[in-house]
């Protein structure tokens, strides 16, 4: 890869910053709409992850796509997404980025770039490769940076996947999320190395593992594959060392879990560090509590939006199945 | 005494852990947490760590090692986390474990239990909310148990533990929480045995798994309006017990099948396919049909209740049937 | 001018990739090799490897990058190398294929061919020799190709490669070599019309694929015996030519289904319930059903000979619907 | 592992030799009769690979255990399957080791650890992985040994059953022939790495790489990791060099292959060195006729037996789908 790269100033801290408060914010509020009701189904909460989310997509371009997991809303948003239009998707109305249709697991904005949230573990992993085909085929000069976690890197489409992508050389990053935990499983029960990046090797292509609490260490480390996919050269993995500050889903009690895990995560908090490095970069205290009012506005706002948009109209439940011959087809 | 749906079906796990030692454990969740529906909490300090095993989010690699294992004298209880990951493990079940005692003229048996939640209602959108029995019963050598109450889901999973033969056990996730009454002490519920939730006169409604209660609903509310239901719960799939079937049909003389899965290559199909053509002459109307939509599962809540029947559309579907 | 199938089959995409630049080919030995059918036999050099694609044994992850770069504008074609390897990659197809238009409120196309070659009577045993339509009927969301002449592959196939939606093309090995005239120039068959392909006024036999050679054999030895059977040639199974199947049995009022794949969840049992419930009085008798019997495919050509049906097998249907 | 094993002796080679012996025998009858039509279906040749099939079962007890892949004649008959026994199940016959139900790529025995070839590629990995959980669980001492090809390396199936191996120090040995194609697609074009041994790394398993057209070679390798496994240190990667005589199936005519991949091959031919090696060791040549002889025999009583034996009956294709409850469950 590239030499080291310069550090990050306050303007591009700033942004981060806002994009991993944003996050935040909006899993606060979805959760405390899930835990009084107000959604249904099942949620995922990305928090304490943020800045791997942000610090990853800061390192792409708009034009860039990412594909993402069950555990999407962070890499939705920092990718860009609406928080309104995913507030309300969450919400199961009309007005949501999928009509409904798809709730928590499901957000997509194709414009954005983001091809998906997925409720199959590892099954992004090969539609971001099918995405990076398309740019080297296209030669449009993007790349698809494809979110999994610890669990997802054991399913098979990781291995055949990031073996085409090797050997194609195609334009993409393999971030794996290491949280620690899959559902309730530790990491380290289910495999037999001291980092998942060391797998790069068995594919003969880049492998680092960095701090994920730590949004520009994120960063850098993602820019840099960015880079090396961007040249040609083809695909690496970046793993982040994350914390899943909440249980596997919204509610679970995480009981599995060791007391020091959290308080290990919570004293290495990623956005209470980018305040402080903020601080440092000498941007005031108010213009962040600024931003921060900023961000509070913007979810208050989506949570409004969510919460007074319609539902979908029953009679419509067969719409959208084909794109052509849609009623010829759901009808026998 | 009452207990749960999930209860008795770790108990029936339980029960068989205890007795043979060859039964084993298998899937994601199950060890440590005691699986995300608290089916086997304890069972890992009480079995070990060799019996009940966490295994990683590697389906077709464990459902593959569960059916060697199998070819090799155990009976491990595989659990897929959700029916609709079948789509990430379908060769160890259809290309191996189905076809491995055919294919090697009956040298090999592969008893091994694939059990899974199913079914939708839980708002979980398009990958996690299928019921999807029809396509296993569409494969030869494997054997499909669904069961409705708590007491058939204890006595047919010990049943399918016992069987030689893969077995698809699943377990719809909206009827864990029932809890209902069990018999006392040790029972087996024989695989392929219907059974008849409710006697009527006038129409059969043939379902299994959760319908059966919406089917129940369905059937007091068609008595108030003189119409006696005979609900038959199949509670398995295959091999069916087409003698319930035929002496249900040959007394009402009509029949709807009701499922929560896609209608379009359902289970109901093939019911209805026997039962015209075998029973021609005893109907007095066309089978009838209440499925799942042919969509894919929405998440929106009043997309997912207008998706799949509720016991309104099994009244309707019956008084289509009936002509009223 | 005649043509085999499996040339009609290259016609179709070699036509389709001139024509359109975002059609690309993936799969297993379709670059160097063209094919193990000769199917793509000079595509690579004449279209170049990153069209016509080599890959590894990864069916699940090529055909996750198909559906991927489907997303993404492209229109790939995919190809496993036989319809029973769909155990080791149905989720690219059922959770993301099948489903990504619908869980996105219809954001999303994902116009994606997966084309593979099926059936039995080839003496390649249980795990390659099975006909999987039905399995792929039962996934909303998917649309359904089993062509059998050459002329329908090439037209069916395009129309296919042209479609917004991810069709599953299924070509019976057994018709690759079939040599059979095709109409001159450019043209495509819309999906979704059936084929009469003989007329007839006694009954009406469904079916598609190979078996519609065996159906035409079999009504050839029927006329013999005075009956004259009309063989509809499905040709799309999902959309389905209502239209044509329906006009068929009110002529006929005598119905059988033909399919090669196993009896139970077949095909044939969701178009006997339609037309059961639909046509009911139209029907003088129940819908009868030849098709692979509830087995595990045989090698041993005696045994795999019995599986599967054959033009005999189809007279003795047609009489016994017929009470003959 | 252990240390550099001691090199085999005459008896040790001698009986190598009647192993490769056989297979090639069989095999080129099989060829024969699959040309003439006699045999119907497909036949994958194991032709040239047998050293790697012999040198690995020969570090297996009886008591071991092997999955095999749809090129598994040599895999079988290397671990003891009998000829006659095999060829009658190419035929199709009642008499054949599954009754004609599975043909060439399904043999099982059982009794002598061969749980079967398999026609999907990649299948037998997990099944081996099972079997070696079994002996784990019932602490039998026994060991598996996987058998596949480089292609099927890359099926996701052996990225997840090696690693839950790995994990779990399964006894087990992962042996990749490696002959260069799957199919007509050569390996350096669809993996990025050297070997596929490297592979290893990735489990923090060791993982070599043998010349698998020397059978004393691919014994040692396997050995060692033979006895790893079984004093509870977990499976390794052994990967086979090898040649593939024959196109993919007999009557491929591998044009898509340079001419010199078969001279090369040829001229490391397993069986002609393992000849001149029993000439070194002070075998007589007339004794390594004789063996030659008694194959020879062997392989035509073989044959006699399949052709002669009956058909299955028609009438009970339906035997043998289930254990219990058959005819009810193939009745509807
Ligand atoms: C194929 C498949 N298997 C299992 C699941 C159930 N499941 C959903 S998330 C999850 C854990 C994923 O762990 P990881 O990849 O580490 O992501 P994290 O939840 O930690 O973000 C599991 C087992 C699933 N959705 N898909
Ligand atoms: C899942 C699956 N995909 C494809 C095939 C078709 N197929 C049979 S053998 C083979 C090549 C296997 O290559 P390799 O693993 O190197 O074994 P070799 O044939 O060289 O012994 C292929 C593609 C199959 N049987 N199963
Ligand atoms: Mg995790
Ligand atoms: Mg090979």
């Amino acid at each position: 890869m590239k030499q080291e790269p310069r550090s990050c100033n306050a303007k591009w801290y700033l942004e981060a910053y806002e994009r991993m408060a944003r996050i935040r914010d909006f899993e606060s509020r979805a959760a405390e709409c899930f835990m009084k009701s107000e959604l249904a189904g099942n949620i995922h909460l990305y928090m304490g992850q943020e800045a791997s989310g942000v610090g990853a997509c800061m390192a792409l371009k708009d034009t860039d796509f990412i594909t993402s997991t069950h555990r999407g809303h962070g890499h939705c948003l920092a990718k860009g997404a609406r928080s309104d239009l995913a507030m309300a998707e969450l919400f199961g109305k009309e007005t949501g980025y999928c009509k409904g249709r798809g709730g928590s697991m499901h957000i997509v904005d194709v414009e954005l770039g983001i091809l998906g949230a997925n409720g199959i573990v590892g099954a992004g992993i090969p539609l971001a490769a099918g995405s990076a085909l398309a740019s080297k085929i296209k030669d449009d000069g993007a790349v698809t940076l494809t979110f999994f976690g610890d669990g997802a890197s054991n399913q098979g489409t990781f291995h055949e996947t990031i073996n085409m992508a090797a050997t194609w050389k195609l334009p993409m990053v393999f971030l794996i999320e290491n949280n620690h935990y899959g559902v309730s499983t530790e990491i380290h029960r289910i495999t037999n190395t001291d980092t998942l990046a060391v797998r790069a090797a068995a594919y003969n292509i880049p492998g680092v593992t960095v701090d994920g609490t730590d949004v520009e260490a994120v960063y850098h480390a993602v820019d840099a594959a960015v880079e090396h996919a961007r040249a040609g050269e083809g695909p690496s993995i970046v793993e982040t060392l994350v914390y899943r500050y909440q249980g596997h889903y919204c509610g679970d009690p995480a009981n599995y879990r060791p007391k020091e895990y959290l308080s290990e995560g919570k004293s290495k908090d990623p956005i209470d560090k980018a305040r402080a490095k903020l601080l440092e970069l000498g941007v005031a205290e108010t213009e962040i509590d600024a931003l921060d009012r900023k961000v509070a506005d913007e979810i208050e706002a989506a949570y409004t939006f969510a919460k007074n948009s319609p539902n979908p109209d029953p009679a419509r439940v067969t719409d959208y199945v084909y794109s052509s011959d849609n009623e010829r087809c759901v009808l026998r | 005494m009452k207990i749960t749906v999930s209860k008795a079906i770790g108990q029936a796990l339980h029960e068989e852990m205890a007795r043979d030692s060859s039964v084993i454990i298998l899937g994601e969740d199950m060890g440590v947490m005691g699986n995300v529906f608290a089916i086997t909490q304890g069972f890992r300090d009480e079995f070990g760590e060799n019996r009940v095993i966490d295994t990683p989010i590697s389906e077709s690699g464990f459902t593959g090692i569960a059916v060697g294992a199998a070819m090799r004298g155990l009976r491990p209880v595989v659990e897929w986390m959700y029916d609709d990951f079948i789509t990430v493990c379908l060769d160890p079940v259809m290309n191996q474990a189905a076809k491995l005692r055919y294919m090697t003229g009956g040298q090999v048996k592969v008893p091994v239990v694939f059990r899974a939640p199913m079914g939708a209602g839980r708002r979980n959108a398009g990958q996690h909310s299928q019921c999807l029995e029809a396509l296993f019963t569409h494969i030869p050598g494997l054997k499909v148990v669904c069961p409705s109450t708590a007491a058939d889901a204890k006595g047919l999973l010990k049943a399918a533990i016992r069987d030689d033969d893969p077995v698809v056990f699943l377990e719809h996730k909206l009827l864990y929480a029932k809890k209902e009454d069990i018999p006392d002490g040790e029972y087996v519920i024989p695989l392929g045995q219907a059974d008849v939730k409710r006697a009527g006169k006038d129409v059969t409604i043939l379902t299994w798994s959760r319908q059966v209660y919406f089917a129940l609903e369905a059937a007091e509310e068609l008595a108030k309006e003189g119409i006696d239901a005979e609900v038959v719960d199949l509670r398995t799939l295959v091999p069916l017990d087409w003698e319930t079937v035929k002496a249900s049909v040959c007394k009402t003389h009509n029949v709807i099948v009701v499922e929560e899965g896609v209608l379009r290559g359902g289970v109901g199909a093939e019911l209805s396919a026997q039962i015209t053509s075998e029973l021609f002459d005893e109907l007095d109307s066309p089978v009838g049909r209440v499925a799942g939509l042919n969509v894919v599962s929405p998440f929106s809540p009043v997309l997912e209740d207008a998706e799949f029947p509720h016991p309104a559309d099994i009244v309707a579907g019956v008084k289509k049937t009936l002509g009223r």
